[in-house]
């Protein structure tokens, strides 16, 4: 289905001004791309947690999982398990990734299972209605800390990079072509590709300013130095300002999960003539 | 003697179980049918495992109270186990290790002459016993070469010199009939799922169900499934949803713990209609409980978990013969419904072990699912009358498959439409229906002994093989449902006509069956409970259904 | 007239639910009983939302099919609720947005001369509201004062301008009645844990009970309590427990996905004896479903949730003043029996907004907790009569307070012996014993009209609203069961003798209190049953219900 | 009870020769050490998952919540944060921290929760007989993978530097001396304190003669220079031969949760009033 119309009829509920358009723009021309260089899109598999940002499983009118809070991840890494020739990009938010399903993330990156995870970090639950996530600033007033948070967030980049992730950067929201690229080669790297999007919300945390005055685009940065990557990491903590690196932090080359378990062995596909043997075994 | 029960017994470590199984061989090469019960607690080395093989001419599935032959590998085993003596037991002991009476067995010795390392001492006393029960020593050494792997002379040596050491004292007179595979439960719901089609196994380790996990990783080095041990239960369960929505037909194994943390995802397969099995074998509860002991008492909570509601399949087999039909019964029907199933076990099914007979486990018709076809129009949840809205995997051929967690549109795009909402809710319940006419079409409940005044005894899962001897020995009648959701209630009201009276078996506090068949219109007269998470003994159980009885 | 129910209208982010409360509040003024249903999608803004505010003279917690008025903040407003409307009902529109017949107001025009911004419409539209419904301008701006928090001036500007342009036409007449406290059905949850001694409450964010977490949040800026919100319901069940543990009275709150979550956590507090309370607000399932609709279709899942057996306590307050009694009541009741308790509500429930009665809201008299004597004899298991454990928190002078998810012994050391198993298995179920006589002890059986003849109707949770005003036009009697697990059957029997028909009324598709009062023996004639989300309106009920017992 | 003796009655049922008898004697005596300098013994409570390391809970005579597996830390942080004067200690497997409750560990370490978590690192599942966990080396042949794992283990260490951790040690249980120094040291310190303990499983995987022959204890090391504690961390990544440092690898001064959360506000604490006042507000 070549002249396949990429956005369903389905009704966009965003609210305006939302990030999360960006990332839909970005990714429809991402998919685009990657039919055009022969990726049947029959072949790609979106899987989605729930959050606003998972309303991208029902805009786009591509296969789709879409899942349970926190839960996108450990459903995209089966999928490719099960199926390697299938592309599976997973969009999840910050609350269900880093709070809900953290585990699942870093397990995802140590065994560099070849999936593109996005997250759409807008720092806040949107679609609970503005409460603090593990990247909200310390003192975030959300409705379940009216009086502000109490803990500094964590920086995901840094977990990521701990964790294994073979590839890492940082998109956001009002630099499209950037975040379009950075999803880009998130797809075309083989292995755990892993993109923090600075997406805005703006009904709940609408943070335009802040990051258009930090933000800049990586230049002059080797993401085969991993020591370099940490570096560009840690510069901005998700807390305190300083300058946001954006663009591709780190890329490295290491078997993944798919490479690993496609072992060639010669088994036994025969259902009848296993079981004879076992059975003959414990006879 | 044309029936034995032996119990060997000796601390955690010392190869108990294995032990037990090559006993167990021992009678099946001489043409018996055997049963093991395994006991022994949670951890690794020390404390007290002991293992009791029973063997007879029919097809057994229980323990009895009292054993013929003690094998006494530490002191415990003889001073634990006096209620389970008779005036004529023999005691095959280690002579250095143990003080008793019979027949002594020095070990240490042997082992010292024979070089052999102290875990060999089980062969020894294995030998001893062999001579002790009358049994030939070609029948040893044939079962020898087949089930020891590791340093078979050594093994064969140091037997020999534990066999010489010994006199007959209780003859076991060899049969004439086949000898049968020896399996555990885990065992026969692994061939079982093999046999439905599984093409993937998900797990994360747990008593019981550790070793099935185990043993299909194994299978998966010869044979093409996938079997992979993620980070927790909740990873387990979300990959086997992505698994099944890619088209590999995908099981999990768990007990309680484990399950609670994968009702969500569970309640997602019921909403999102992917099928999955889930085998769920229970243990003594609640919380942690005791990891290695049994108990009956998740069988509410299998047919409640995750909220809302949606059609589910629960099979609860009774002994290998049962595990390995439903298991792939199970298998197929969650795919032919697109439902989620489970199998639900226990420690005495799981890790007990059996004859098998094949010829017994013949796995019930299923027609295979119901296949989308691809292109443009293809949608997840197509709205038709049984409910069953034809399965596509992706890739195929421009089909957007979508499925969902959210209510949603035959498209499986999110709706919050009232109508549309009741539309699909009305479509689940048609499929349940489905299901529940699949589930009547097949013997979903196991019948013994002939109708008529009789009384009837009921019970479900594990307790099936003490349950079946009890009816036997006291001109019962039994009656087992093996699908315990939908449950076949018509069969069941058939199966209970009559005026006699009723008595339920089970291991747990509430009666979980009792209540579900209150609930069917179903009143008992009785029962017997049992929740130490020990297994009913025969001649306990046929005590105490004699009481309720009389 | 002396009753009356209004639609306001608009676009989720036009402030509808707030706008909603205000017209509340009007009413509440001038001494009617009010009532609200909010209905929204699951999304932040656009979309469309409207609330039913409904009023009358006596208590009420239903909505009816048809509305007097139409606020209509959008074109959907109109169009969407045709079948609300009556040959007489009175829309007030807004001009610029709205094509309708009715009272339209120049909204743009008003907002922009009086440079208010754009959601200040709905003072506006309120404003015209009152006058179209003869509230006078004084009560207006007392409401406004004590209620719009922000911009107070501007917005009473407005509405005086919205009042200014609109006309009288159906006078709603004051009443000589006291005004009542409006509170959502979260918020008498809250203030009824708070009465009953809640310390800590911990929660992760989930429709329908976020509302709670965010009351109580705001609460602790005030109150000594502790509020948090941790990374998961996993995170959120444990640290309940520890800090339950640690002395802390402590509550949870969640939907139906969250506490698949908690189950584990939940089986340990069965296990472990820690007492604990979870909010557990149900929504249309399964799985997300529909996060902002309602059902009540998690009961059997709140009685078996978790591994094993133990006693537990369901509660399922009807309105806001069980809300408040029996919030109170689980927590006192959970600490004393030492349980794990749930309170069943529903997003009916949750999000409904209620005149609240305290003279009404009698919490029921609980006994304290049985209290341990600190020092070195302490044990945290003790064997009692009762089957209860007296209680103590560390630090506890010379005491060692050990409690475990193990089956342990009276110190709380593992323990894997049978005869141990069993006695501490029995002292649970005596004090599942215990709390039944509790539970009996209690009004928790809700009981309107005189019994005799009669036909019954049984409902449970939030449809006791709607089946009190059913009950009452039809005359039937009501019976609802408030506390369903466990059950007062004695009491529902005692309610249901009598020759006349029993009709039960349930949001779900499966009839689950049906299935629990069939097991426990009591069956009805017939049922209503509704699941696509909604809450049955006042006429739609009755009709069915008056159809059932034809 | 000054005179308690530390070690219960319950019968211990761990393999000769595991690592846990050391870890067992070294909480023993750090506990001595702890009452003998004041802190009563009825303050502290021991916080443990499921696993061989769990038994902890039943061999010392101290208060103790036995959890589940898994999710012995979020309990932990929880009785801290409801009595901050409780010393609370937590002993947690790596297949119980690092897999099934990973994310626990990470937010309190995030948060910096005042409590000491003790990892009985033995890089196996124990109990359950012998699984790889997330720090078993790559081609671990444990029951679940007989033909080896395809992934490679994570680092602990870096996972906790990135996520926040304010002390981070690691202990050997062959070295006892510098096991018990660490547990002291980590209990002292106040914020979140994480041991990584390299336990022998003597019966699953005893790697005694590897650890022997490659740790050292830091010398020279300034635990207040996160670069250089990334550094060391990163030294020996639990998979290939390399040097395996012992002793505190990191400590900071950070604000604990239990700082943050005790602000000093006046609160009503008599609950008709409050009752009173929120009724008020809402008629
Ligand atoms: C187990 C569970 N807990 C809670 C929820 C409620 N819930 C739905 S979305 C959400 C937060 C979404 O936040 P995030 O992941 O950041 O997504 P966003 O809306 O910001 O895109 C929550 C808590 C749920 N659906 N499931
Ligand atoms: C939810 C759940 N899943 C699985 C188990 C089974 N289980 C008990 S202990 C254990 C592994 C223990 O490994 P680890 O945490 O490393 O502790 P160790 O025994 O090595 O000390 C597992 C998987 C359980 N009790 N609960
Ligand atoms: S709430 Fe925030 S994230 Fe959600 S749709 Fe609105 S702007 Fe976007
Ligand atoms: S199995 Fe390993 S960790 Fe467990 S007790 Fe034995 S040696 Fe120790
Ligand atoms: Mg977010
Ligand atoms: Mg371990």
């Amino acid at each position: 289905m070549s002249g396949r119309n990429l956005i369903t009829d389905a009704k966009n509920t965003w609210c305006p001004g939302c990030g999360n358009f960006t990332l839909q723009f970005s990714l429809k021309n991402t998919i685009t791309a990657l039919g055009k260089e022969g990726t049947p899109l029959d072949d790609i598999v979106i899987v989605t947690g729930i959050g606003c940002h998972a309303k991208m499983a029902d805009y786009l009118n591509i296969n789709s999982f879409y899942s349970i809070h926190g839960r996108a991840i450990p459903a995209a890494a089966a999928i490719k398990m099960a199926n390697p020739d299938l592309t599976v990009i997973c969009c999840a938010g910050d609350g269900d990734a880093y709070a809900e399903g953290l585990d699942h993330l870093i397990f995802a990156a140590k065994r560099n299972s070849d999936i593109t995870v996005i997250i759409h970090d807008n720092r806040v639950y949107g679609l609970t209605t503005g409460q603090y996530t593990p990247t909200s600033p310390m003192g975030f007033k959300g409705k379940s800390t009216p009086g502000g948070t109490r803990e500094e967030p964590f920086n995901p980049m840094e977990i990521m990079l701990a964790s294994g992730a073979t590839f890492l950067a940082r998109g956001y929201t009002r630099k499209m072509g950037l975040l379009q690229q950075s999803i880009l080669e998130g797809i075309r790297h083989k292995g755990f590709a892993f993109i923090d999007v600075l997406q805005i919300c703006a009904s709940y945390f609408n943070r335009s300013e802040y990051y258009d005055r930090l933000v800049y685009e990586l230049t002059d940065h080797d993401p085969s130095d991993f020591d370099a990557a940490c570096g560009k990491a840690r510069e901005w903590d998700y807390n305190r300002e300083a300058p946001i690196a954006l663009g591709t932090f780190y890329r490295a080359a290491r078997d993944t999960m798919e490479d690993r378990i496609r072992v060639e062995r010669k088994r036994e596909k025969n259902r009848d003539s296993t079981i004879r043997r076992i059975l003959l075994e414990k006879s | 003697m044309k029936e034995i029960s032996v119990l060997i017994g000796g601390k955690a470590g010392d190869g108990i179980n294995i032990a037990g199984m090559v006993v167990a061989h021992l009678f099946n090469r001489i043409g018996y049918r055997v049963y093991m019960y395994f006991d022994y607690p949670s951890l690794i080395k020390g404390g007290h495992n002991f293992a009791i093989i029973r063997a007879a001419e029919g097809k057994i599935g229980s323990h009895r109270e009292k054993v013929d032959f003690i094998l006494a590998l530490n002191q415990d085993s003889v001073e634990f186990h006096k209620d389970l003596a008779k005036a004529d037991t023999v005691v095959v002991y280690d002579n250095d290790r143990v003080r008793s009476e019979g027949i002594g067995v020095p070990i240490a010795d042997i082992l010292k002459e024979e070089g052999a390392p102290p875990v060999m001492g089980n062969s020894c006393i294995i030998g001893a016993f062999a001579r002790a029960a009358g049994i030939e020593w070609a029948v040893l050494e044939e079962v020898f070469k087949k089930q020891v792997r590791k340093a078979l002379e050594q093994n064969l040596k140091v037997a020999r010199r534990g066999f010489d050491t010994a006199a007959e004292k209780k003859k076991i007179v060899p049969l004439m009939h086949d000898t049968f595979p020896v399996i555990s439960g885990n065992e026969a719901i692994g061939l079982g799922l093999i046999h439905g089609g599984l093409d993937t196994y998900v797990a994360y380790p747990m008593t019981p169900t550790s070793n099935l996990l185990h043993f299909l990783a194994a299978v998966a080095e010869e044979h093409e499934i996938a079997v992979f041990h993620p980070e927790n239960e909740i990873g387990v369960m979300l990959m086997a949803l992505g698994s099944a929505y890619a088209g590999k037909k995908t099981a999990v194994g768990t007990s309680g713990g484990g399950f609670c943390l994968m009702t969500e995802g569970f309640s997602m397969a019921g909403m999102s209609e992917i099928p999955v099995v889930v085998v769920l074998g229970q243990r003594t509860g609640p919380s942690t409980g005791l990891p290695t002991y049994t108990a009956q008492s998740d069988l509410h909570f299998a047919i409640h978990a995750g909220q809302g509601e949606f059609p589910r399949l629960v099979v609860a087999p009774g002994d290998a013969e049962q595990a390995f039909s439903w298991s792939s019964a199970a298998l197929r029907l969650a795919w032919r419904c697109q439902v989620p199933a489970i199998i639900l076990g226990d420690k005495t099914l799981c890790e007990g072990i059996y004859s098998f007979d094949q010829a017994e486990a013949i796995s019930p018709g299923i027609s295979p699912p119901f296949e989308g076809i691809p292109g443009p129009g293809y949608t997840r949840y197509r709205i038709t009358e049984n409910g069953i809205s034809p399965l596509l995997s992706p890739p195929a051929k421009d089909a957007v498959i979508k499925v969902n967690s959210y209510a949603h549109d035959e498209a499986g795009i999110t709706t919050e439409k009232a109508d549309l909402v009741a539309a699909m809710t009305e479509k689940r319940e048609r499929k349940g229906n489905f299901l529940q006419q699949e589930v009547n079409a097949l013997p979903s409940v196991h019948l013994e002994g002939t109708a008529g005044n009789r009384n009837t005894l009921i019970c479900w899962g594990s307790t099936l093989g003490v349950c079946r001897e009890v009816a036997g020995n006291l001109g019962l009648r039994l009656v087992q449902p093996i699908v315990l959701e939908p449950l076949p209630v018509e069969a069941l009201h058939r199966a209970l006509e009559g005026p006699g009276k009723v008595v339920v078996v089970e291991e747990n506090v509430y009666g979980q069956l009792e209540l579900l068949l209150a609930r069917n219109g179903i009143r008992v007269h009785g029962h017997v409970r049992r929740y130490d998470g020990r297994p009913f003994p025969l001649e306990e159980l046929e005590a105490r259904v004699r009481e309720v009885l009389a």
